[in-house]
């Protein structure tokens, strides 16, 4: 098994790992952090590709390297962007679930304009 | 099998172990520190991968400061988890699993039928690495080849800033982000942020430097000076800025500004937007790399500290 | 002379494993935050200093063994702090 | 170095895509560094300049083969990265540029964003033109991680916009909104990546010489496809979009859904018209299509039921949004491949009728909302004559959108039916209609309301200053012209769809439309209907009583799944879903 194939699995396992987290975990930082290890993957899938790409003396393409460069920086202002959100929500609400309280049900008049 | 296979399959193991932990663990706090080993452990995939770079962004970043982020974030919500709803059902779970399997069997199968003959760009970027006088194939290409990119991605930083800035109370608008940070001033923590940052100063400028012509950049160089801002304000040396401070959205728009400025000049004297004059590509990439490497590192620490709280 | 070098390498990255090898174990076994603590210096101090020396006989130049020293200084500066910081609170705290 | 057909010499109309991208992000940077004081300014600045830039576009292409490409760094791809201007990206820009310039307009007369120097209008005015050079540079990117980047500059600047006001439940929209939409772009992300290893670009126009119909392809595109549609929040998948869109202060909202929603849409058309129009077939287009006309149904059934106006436009949006989809399986030809077509120019019609039309209708429901201090459907009667151009306003645009003529949405129902009657796809004909008529029944159902008389004098809140009323009115006037506007130059119409604008044929139309409309309003809403304040229409209420149960009765259940539907955990399984058939679908196809 070549290290392509290894870290290949590796990605996807992470990928399935981090969709599943997405879906079962009920806090909203743990959803944080399924994606995390979510995009982690994907990035790691553009990482096998410019490894498998290494020629004229260079190991790993430099053309995917410099996106998962670019995808890492967004990745990461998506977090703090996220957690200021939660941290935010917490402070208000008390609360830090993705309750889906339909608004379409709530008889009040919540302000909104 | 040779010794490296071995390596490359114990790593993996390790890393998958930690991500299982990450989701399965129930204690938020405990899935986080997995998830910052996780980060180091997959900048080690990427040294195996031969992409230093990357390894690089991906320890300060995935390891380094987002995990401080989500750490920060756990501590503090720790208290409400015990509130938190309940996990779906049993039945939604094995659906979930089943799904989720599935997708990443499909990306299993599509990495490994990849085609035997690998397209690749790198001798393109090898060969036409003369156009900016610098060795580093991925600066070469995050600089010049694929520079919008990189600048819209500066946008996108700027933007978080926004987004984090804009859920401030109204009555702390224009002051400054996070709780003020109270610590002994001859305690151990004010010693060594007295100590390290002129060594990581160093660091963080050596890290741009050398990216011209091996593994670094302004990314990389740009998170170790957040990191020592952050350290003397954790040590209560400093105080972050109020956010209306003048200097501080100078250095925040400084380097996608310069970006910007060197862009356009290539539009008057050089081939195109974003092209350089051959003469004069190292000098100008390496001044915006240096106007970068300050509005990454304020970006990155203001990113950390969030939402304006107080006005004092 | 080649021999040598590697012979040292191998020996002093050796004793490195082992020390992180007991420490990863003391941090498992021990049973409460200070002897982790304990634990984990030691691994760090002494298993990555090993480490950094038998890499030593290895690096190319004195830039790159200057680079390897300064790895281990600033990570022993970094886990004096830390561990320090970790024992007084849990020394405020009274947990154990 | 591959030779493309972009290798061409630049000409000074090249040039206005760099500006279209440029100028906007120029206005972010300098309203960030100048600081509260000065946004608006610039943003009023930035603004005229950007207006013109997307004009002088529009006016170059016709001169220009209806190309426009320039390379940027003079790197040609695959290295480097091409913009390219077709006829679709400039109607989009064109379309882009008016709304940002009306909603800016009401924005700077609106009172909850003009007052003060504070956070909420240094905020918007940033996002505002931050939204604009995202928009602009999907709409002219060429390389498919350069829309990636794109589109996260878009929900960066989508998602503060929710949140604007700061209150807990907007809060959770927005966190909502972003955790979605990130699992959306990391889809799209791995669907690129494959892209990259099969083929070594990820450039559009070489991509399309490369892609052959391969297992890998197929993966890729199903997930990317996914991605799409999950930040496009088509049906089951819109689990965001209500609350977010519902939310967000009246200037926001009209960005949001008139504008946002249609960045991911047109990367969609991107990449299953120009990327690989030869390998999504004849099922998966179906697939869309169907999603689509879930989404027409159970978003109308559900706006019909919502207590909130802005809640009801909202899930119009999640309706139109449907609409959009229908162009797929149309632009089929014989062998299954996608043609750029008359479907394709349909369906932009009507997304850019639907951005004009929307935004006027969350302007005008922001009006009447500041003047009433409350958007209760049932409380708005009388507001017709206490705020008239308001409610003047909401009826304009719910024309355009139920597709009278002649609007642009009219024109487009027009180019779409001719598509089936061509490929002979029916069923999509009666979704066709029954779509028009169910924009009629809840826009009907607001001017019902707020056109009845009122028992006691409405007392306003706060009068809505002129200005922002006017600009409003503007766009739903746009909107309701846009099927008059040669569209040739710039889309493929190849039938000429004469204007029968005071015809038999189009008064019967209408009228089928708004009765349909109008018998659907009267059998779905649950609440007590205006008729039934006169005697006549007592009457008729009370015949129909029964017939009306069991409708109200199915609606609530409609409204229950599209409850079960919105869960977090439902809705991501429902993303795997999706993503899996539209797999299964495309290998069945090849």
């Amino acid at each position: 098994m070549s290290s392509v194939s290894v870290f290949g699995l590796c990605a996807a396992a992470a990928v399935g790992l981090g969709l599943y987290g997405l879906i079962t975990n009920p806090q909203s930082l743990r959803k944080i952090l399924a994606f995390n290890l979510l995009g982690s993957g994907v990035f790691l899938l553009f990482g096998i590709v410019g490894r498998r790409g290494a020629a004229a003396g260079v190991g790993n393409d430099p053309v995917p390297q410099a996106l998962v460069i670019t995808g890492v920086v967004v990745a990461f202002s998506a977090t703090a962007m996220a957690i200021a959100l939660l941290l935010r929500l917490f402070h208000t609400s008390g609360s830090t679930t993705l309750g889906s309280r339909a608004p379409t049900s709530s008889r009040s008049d919540a302000p909104g304009g | 099998m040779s010794i490296a296979t071995v390596f490359e399959i114990a790593l993996a193991a390790v890393v998958l172990g930690l991500a299982i932990w990450t989701i399965a663990v129930p204690e938020t706090y405990s899935a986080t520190v997995g998830f910052v080993a996780y980060g180091l452990l997959v900048a080690l995939i990427w040294v195996r991968l031969d992409a230093v770079d990357v390894a690089l962004t991906e320890a300060a970043i995935g390891g380094g400061l987002g995990g401080v982020v989500l750490l920060g974030a756990a501590a503090r919500l720790r208290d409400a988890e015990a509130t938190a709803a309940e996990r779906p059902d049993r039945s939604t779970r094995l659906i979930a699993a089943i799904l989720s399997a599935s997708i990443a069997a499909a990306l299993a199968f599509a990495i490994l039928i990849l085609p035997d003959y690998a397209p690749t760009l790198a001798p393109a970027v090898v060969a036409n690495a003369g156009a900016t006088g610098m060795a580093n194939p991925v600066t070469n290409v995050l600089m010049a080849f694929r520079g919008l990119d990189t600048m819209l991605e500066k946008v996108v930083l700027l933007l978080a800033v926004v987004g984090v800035w804009s859920l401030a109370s109204d009555r702390a608008w224009g002051g400054r982000p996070g709780p003020r940070h109270e610590a002994d001033p001859n305690g151990v923590l004010a010693f060594l942020a007295r100590l390290l940052p002129p060594a990581g100063i160093v660091v963080g400028i050596y890290m741009l430097w050398t990216g011209a012509d091996h593994p670094g950049g302004a990314f990389q160089g740009g998170a170790v000076l957040a990191s020592m801002w952050l350290l003397v304000i954790m040590a209560g040396l400093a105080d972050t800025p109020p956010v209306s401070s003048r200097w501080l959205r100078f250095i925040l728009v400084a380097g996608p500004c310069l970006f910007l400025v060197v862009g356009l000049g290539g539009l008057c004297f050089g081939a195109a937007f974003l092209a350089y004059p051959v003469a004069f590509a190292k000098p100008l990439i390496l001044g915006i790399e240096v106007a970068m490497i300050l509005t990454i590192a304020a970006t990155l620490a203001l990113l950390l500290a969030g939402a304006p709280e107080r006005n004092t | 002379m080649n021999l040598a070098r590697d012979i040292m390498t191998i020996a002093c990255v050796s004793t490195g494993a082992f020390f992180f090898l007991a420490g990863t174990v003391g941090l498992l076994r021990f049973p409460d935050t200070l002897t982790r603590l304990h634990a984990l210096t030691k691994a760090d101090n002494l298993g990555l200093g090993f480490v950094v020396l038998g890499l030593l006989p290895q690096a190319e130049g004195l830039r790159d063994g200057l680079k390897l020293i300064s790895i281990w200084m600033f990570a022993l500066l970094a886990g004096a702090t830390v561990s320090q910081l970790i024992a007084r609170a849990v020394r405020r705290s009274g947990a154990r | 170095m591959m030779a493309t057909p972009s290798a061409l010499a630049t000409t000074t109309a090249d040039l206005l895509l760099v500006l279209l991208i440029v100028v906007p992000v120029a206005g972010v940077l300098l309203a960030f560094a100048l600081g509260d004081r000065y946004v608006r300014r610039v943003a009023f600045t930035v603004i005229p300049v950007g207006l013109a830039i997307s004009g002088g576009v529009l006016l170059a292409l016709p001169q220009n083969d209806g190309h426009l490409v320039y390379l940027l760094g003079a790197w040609p791809p695959p290295l480097g990265v091409a913009l390219r201007a077709d006829g679709l990206s400039a109607v989009m820009l064109a379309a882009t540029a008016i709304v940002v310039c009306a909603v800016a307009i009401f924005a700077a007369a609106d009172f909850r964003l003009a007052a003060g120097y504070g956070r909420a209008p240094f905020a918007f005015w940033i996002l505002l033109l931050a939204v604009w050079a995202a928009l602009n540079t999907i709409f002219v990117g060429g390389d498919l991680f350069t829309l990636y980047v794109a589109l996260e500059l878009l929900t960066f600047a989508a998602v503060p916009l929710v949140s604007l006001e700061g209150r807990a439940e907007t809060l959770q929209a927005a966190l909502r909104y972003l955790l979605f939409a990130l699992v959306g772009s990391v889809l799209y992300l791995m669907g690129t990546a494959l892209l990259y290893g099969l083929y070594g670009t990820l450039d559009i126009v070489l991509l399309s010489h490369r892609v052959s119909a391969e297992p890998g392809a197929l993966i890729a595109a199903a997930l990317m496809t996914t991605g799409l549609l999950a930040k496009t929040a088509l049906f089951p998948l819109h689990l965001w979009l209500p609350p977010a869109h519902a939310g967000a202060p009246a200037a926001a909202s009209a960005i949001l859904s008139g504008l946002v929603v249609k960045g991911s849409f047109f990367i969609l058309l991107r990449v299953w018209f120009n990327v690989l129009p030869g390998v999504p077939g004849f099922a998966a287009a179906q697939f869309l299509a169907a999603l689509g006309a879930g989404a027409i149904v159970v978003g109308s059934i559900v706006a019909l039921r919502q207590q909130r106006l802005k809640l009801l436009v909202a899930y119009s949006t999640m309706a139109q949004i449907g609409y959009l989809f229908l162009l797929f399986p149309l632009a089929l030809d014989a062998s299954g491949r996608l043609e750029t077509g008359q479907a394709l120019a349909g369906g932009l019609i009507q997304a850019i009728s639907h951005a004009a039309a929307k935004a006027a209708m969350f302007l005008a429901v922001g009006s009447i909302y500041a003047g009433l201090g409350h958007d209760r459907i049932t409380g708005i009667r009388g507001a017709a004559r206490a705020l008239p151009l308001s409610v003047m306003t909401f009826g304009l645009a719910g024309f355009a959108l139920m597709g009278i003529q002649p609007s642009g949405a009219s024109l487009a129902k027009e180019l779409l039916l001719q598509e089936t009657a061509r490929t002979g796809q029916w069923w999509w004909a009666g979704v066709l209609q029954v779509g028009g008529m169910f924009t009629a029944a809840y826009v009907v159902l607001v001017l019902a309301h707020a056109l009845s008389p009122s028992d006691q004098p409405v007392a306003l809140v706060a009068k809505p200053p002129r200005g922002s009323g006017l600009a409003a009115l503007a766009l739903a006037l746009c909107s309701l012209l846009l099927g008059l506007l040669p569209w040739e130059p710039y889309l493929p119409i190849t039938y000429t769809v004469e204007s029968k604008l005071f015809g038999d044929e189009a008064l019967v139309k209408f009228l089928v439309t708004v009765f349909g409309g109008a018998a659907l309003a009267i059998l779905l809403s649950p609440w007590p209907h205006p008729l039934a304040f006169s005697a006549a229409g007592k009457t008729i209420m009370q015949l129909i009583a029964p017939l009306r149960r069991t409708c109200i009765g199915l609606g609530s259940l409609v409204e229950t799944g599209d409850g079960v539907l919105r869960q977090w955990s439902t809705a991501s399984i429902s993303l795997l879903l999706v993503a899996l058939l539209l797999a299964a679908l495309m290998f069945a196809a090849n």
